[in-house]
């Protein structure tokens, strides 16, 4: 628990040392910097909650990653076209949010794991014939199931991590905030070199922004990180090399996965809910791909 | 006017925060004092709901829907929930052009000359899922009595899928709500209707220029 | 083994009187029931061939339903609409089908749970983003997925719950044959019943054969069934009341969930491949809601 | 010939039953004896060999697809499996009409006048998938040469999913092959091969009704 308030102290640091930073690029140059200052001030507030919530104990932390679902899938659901008929189908589907989240919080396993793939899986196109409607069933059910999974299944592996019990001294919430700050850290190394160095963008059609340059920078500082962040996990340093390369291309490809969505609907921000961030949506993509991953990494080795 | 106050900010805001959410933009270009004419687009009873909760307490006393006295006072739980919790301004719909005592929009212009902020729905009642139906032009009448009140278009769109017409079952749907510029009225009543409702049909948020 | 063997003896016996009656119904009125005749002599082809692969043993059993995911899933991809980009997206999908009959031979139950819903799930977007094809991303990656889910992840559990340990001296292979018996004599039972009785539909758009006389008399007839070949399984009289009800209830809504499928895309069959059946697809489609729901309670149940 | 008839059965039908599987539809309007033409939609490779795979052995060798000469014998390999595997019937494309020695259609009259079964592509090479594209009237002038041999419409479907034109990759997917009645020549060759068309186009099993 003390590694885990040391690592929450380096996260308020670094956003102090962030905040500073923009003062004095403020000062020098008189520009106001107000899409990367809502930025940071987003960041204090979403860092402070997260590290409240996960210090303040198992309902804390499996609620926010509950509210976290709830909020993304509702903006899923809210972009993508849908027929009348499938409000009723998404209304099941939301109900299913807070059990998935029970059966984390219970550290039920056997039935987290199937809960959304088998039986609302099974569920869905079940509610979907009593409303009598053939045409689009395929496409509806094929959605809505989709983004339970992507949103409410893989986001709640998070919350299933901060319940693991200990291994070797270190507790779930250890390997959670691991998991989290370099998924996080790994975006803005991303950012950082694409914007410096990005030359060759990887996907042009889905997001030009995304460049080699920046996946392979940010490649290699997230393995640093990994490393340096050791001290929070079990790991060994080449499961820690593991580790932060995963995360680093998981995360990727959640991002892209994301904007992929934003584009075949022909959207660009999925939502204001965050200030400088965009939607929530854009917050939590890469950790719908790091957060499945690394779990079942982490729980086939260690449990 | 204590009540609605309060039923706006422990109910209705706490509710549409979480059980939908609203998006709002250009929430800078609703006023803060009337008097105003509103006209939205009108699909579900949350639009009502929605817009009215984007203004500030202070604000909200003065903020009324337009809605026909004869659905809205029908019961007394209706009335209510019209009267003391909304503070609708109820319009009579029939009868009005027999009698003609006074003219049928004079308590809209005289709450404008009372400085409230009316919210008018040009569709008539609530259209079809996602359907925007002819503007009544009742609206550029009452901004050709008060021509120096603005005319404010508001688009609101996913209360639709949220709580469409004729469905009891509240589905957790973002709400977008589009406030437009002031518009004044300066032309004929046709074509100022007309200018509103193209607003509407292009979204677009610069209607009277 | 020998309740296998003495109830493979059943099942071939009711196909002989079957044959019989089918003989005796043509002397008597001269037809000659060609639809019936096929229809019986592809149950003896089916039966046979079921009951061969799972007297061989376990290759023998996991491969027969490795094959006939592969040709449900093919006829499924056939046909609904896809885009020309979706083909490689497909094959990746086709691939995934032997590792995951893989791990069922293995009997690696925390691996078999998550390859198609979480490894699959995060590879299928993966590969649609390198090609580049942004428009009716969503659409093609939720059916394709969907399919997946139905036709592979689905009917692999019958090959696990052949694979399961012996629980009171009852195998996988009995519990296997219970299941797969139960829901065929279960689509007999509401096709008789419907026959016979039937006045209600139940689902009219969806598919005017079934109703509520159907399914009523199929479910108390399954659950007498259920009850009398108990010797298969370690269950209790109550078990096997709702063995009975969850299978005839499961068979029911999985019929539906592939004739909306096909209702969807407008066509009536899914292909020719069985005589008399239709395609593969009409004659799993219970078992495709059977097979998860029993494997589950039993697992959660006995394991 | 015994190289094709093994070829077809040890490694085509099961490929074939394997990595697709043959949905076939009038199969017992295939001709057991030649001569005869059969006029198929043409999008892929595996066209020719799903078609082919339906005759049974003993018929086989005379199944010969009309190809052109300057592209399926242009390599050693191309000429083995087009000539040895496959016995395709060579067409002389460029030339032909410089030197007209003989009439182009000849050698394929004398191929039907040896009772053989002819595959015709009257699209010409391979369209793009899942399109039909014009017919070209070769087909037609041919059966008007030798009116007396039945020509067979034979749709398939599937195979540009399969293994579309300039694809590497078969993917599975099921080829449905819908063989319609024969059709004799009767009119003008313009007419029959409008005729003929329309079989594709409706998937009309009695185009010659």
């Amino acid at each position: 628990m003390n590694r885990v308030v040391l690592t929450g102290g380096l996260i308020l640091a670094l956003l102090t040392l962030a905040t500073l930073i923009l003062e004095i690029m403020r000062r020098r140059s008189g520009l106001p910097y107000r899409e990367l200052g809502a930025r940071i001030r987003s960041w204090w507030v979403m860092a402070g909650l997260f590290l409240a919530l996960i210090l303040s104990g198992r309902a804390g932390a499996v609620g926010l990653f509950a509210l976290v679902s709830y909020l993304a899938v509702k903006e899923y659901f809210t972009m993508i076209p849908i027929r009348r008929v499938d409000r009723r189908i998404i209304f099941w589907a939301y109900l299913a949010i807070p059990l998935q989240y029970w059966w984390a919080y219970e550290g039920w396993y056997g039935m987290f794991i199937i809960w959304i793939p088998v039986y609302l899986f099974l569920l869905l196109p079940f509610r979907q014939i009593l409303t009598g409607q053939t045409r689009g069933f395929l496409e509806s059910t094929g959605k809505v199931q989709w983004g339970m999974m992507l949103f409410v299944f893989s986001v709640s592996h998070l919350a299933f991590l901060y319940g693991l019990p200990e291994v070797e001294g270190h507790g779930g919430v250890e390997l959670l905030l691991y998991l989290v700050v370099l998924t996080e850290l790994n975006d803005i190394y991303q950012y950082l070199f694409g914007k410096s160095l990005g030359r060759r963008p990887i996907a042009p059609a889905v997001s030009p922004g995304k460049t080699l340059e920046g996946f392979l920078g940010a490649l290699a500082t997230t393995i640093l990180t990994a490393v340096a962040l050791r001290y929070l996990t079990p790991f060994s340093v080449p499961q820690a090399l593991a580790a932060g390369a995963v995360i680093a291309t998981a995360g990727f490809v959640g991002d892209l996965v994301v904007s992929m969505i934003k584009r075949d609907v022909g959207i660009k921000d999925s939502g204001d809910l965050i200030p400088g961030h965009g939607g929530i949506l854009d917050r939590i993509d890469s950790l719908t791909y790091t957060a499945p991953l690394f779990f079942h990494g982490v729980y086939y080795i260690f449990y | 006017m204590r009540l609605k106050t309060l039923f706006f900010l422990l109910i209705v805001r706490p509710l549409l925060l979480l059980l939908s959410g609203i998006r709002a933009e250009g929430t800078e270009r609703l006023p803060r004092q009337g008097p105003a004419i509103l006209v939205a687009n009108h699909n579900s009873h949350l639009d009502t709901l929605a817009l009215m909760s984007l203004f500030p307490a202070a604000t909200l006393p003065r903020v009324r829907p337009v809605a026909a006295r004869d659905y809205f006072y029908a019961t007394v739980l209706r009335r209510f929930v019209s009267e003391r919790l909304v503070g609708i301004l109820p319009l009579e719909r029939r009868g009005v052009k027999k009698r003609e005592e006074h003219h049928p929009l004079e308590p809209l212009a005289e709450a404008l000359d009372r400085g409230e902020i009316l919210i008018i729905y040009p569709e008539g009642s609530r259209g079809e899922p996602g359907e925007l139906r002819p503007f009544k032009s009742g609206f550029a009448h009452l901004a050709k009595m008060r021509p120096h009140v603005p005319v404010i278009p508001v688009e609101i769109k996913g209360t639709d899928r949220a709580l469409p017409k004729d469905e009891a079952l509240w589905v957790p749907f973002i709400i977008d709500i589009h406030i437009g510029e002031a518009c004044y009225y300066n032309n004929t009543v046709r074509e100022f209707t007309r200018r509103i409702e193209r607003f509407f049909e292009n979204g677009d948020p610069h209607a009277d220029r």
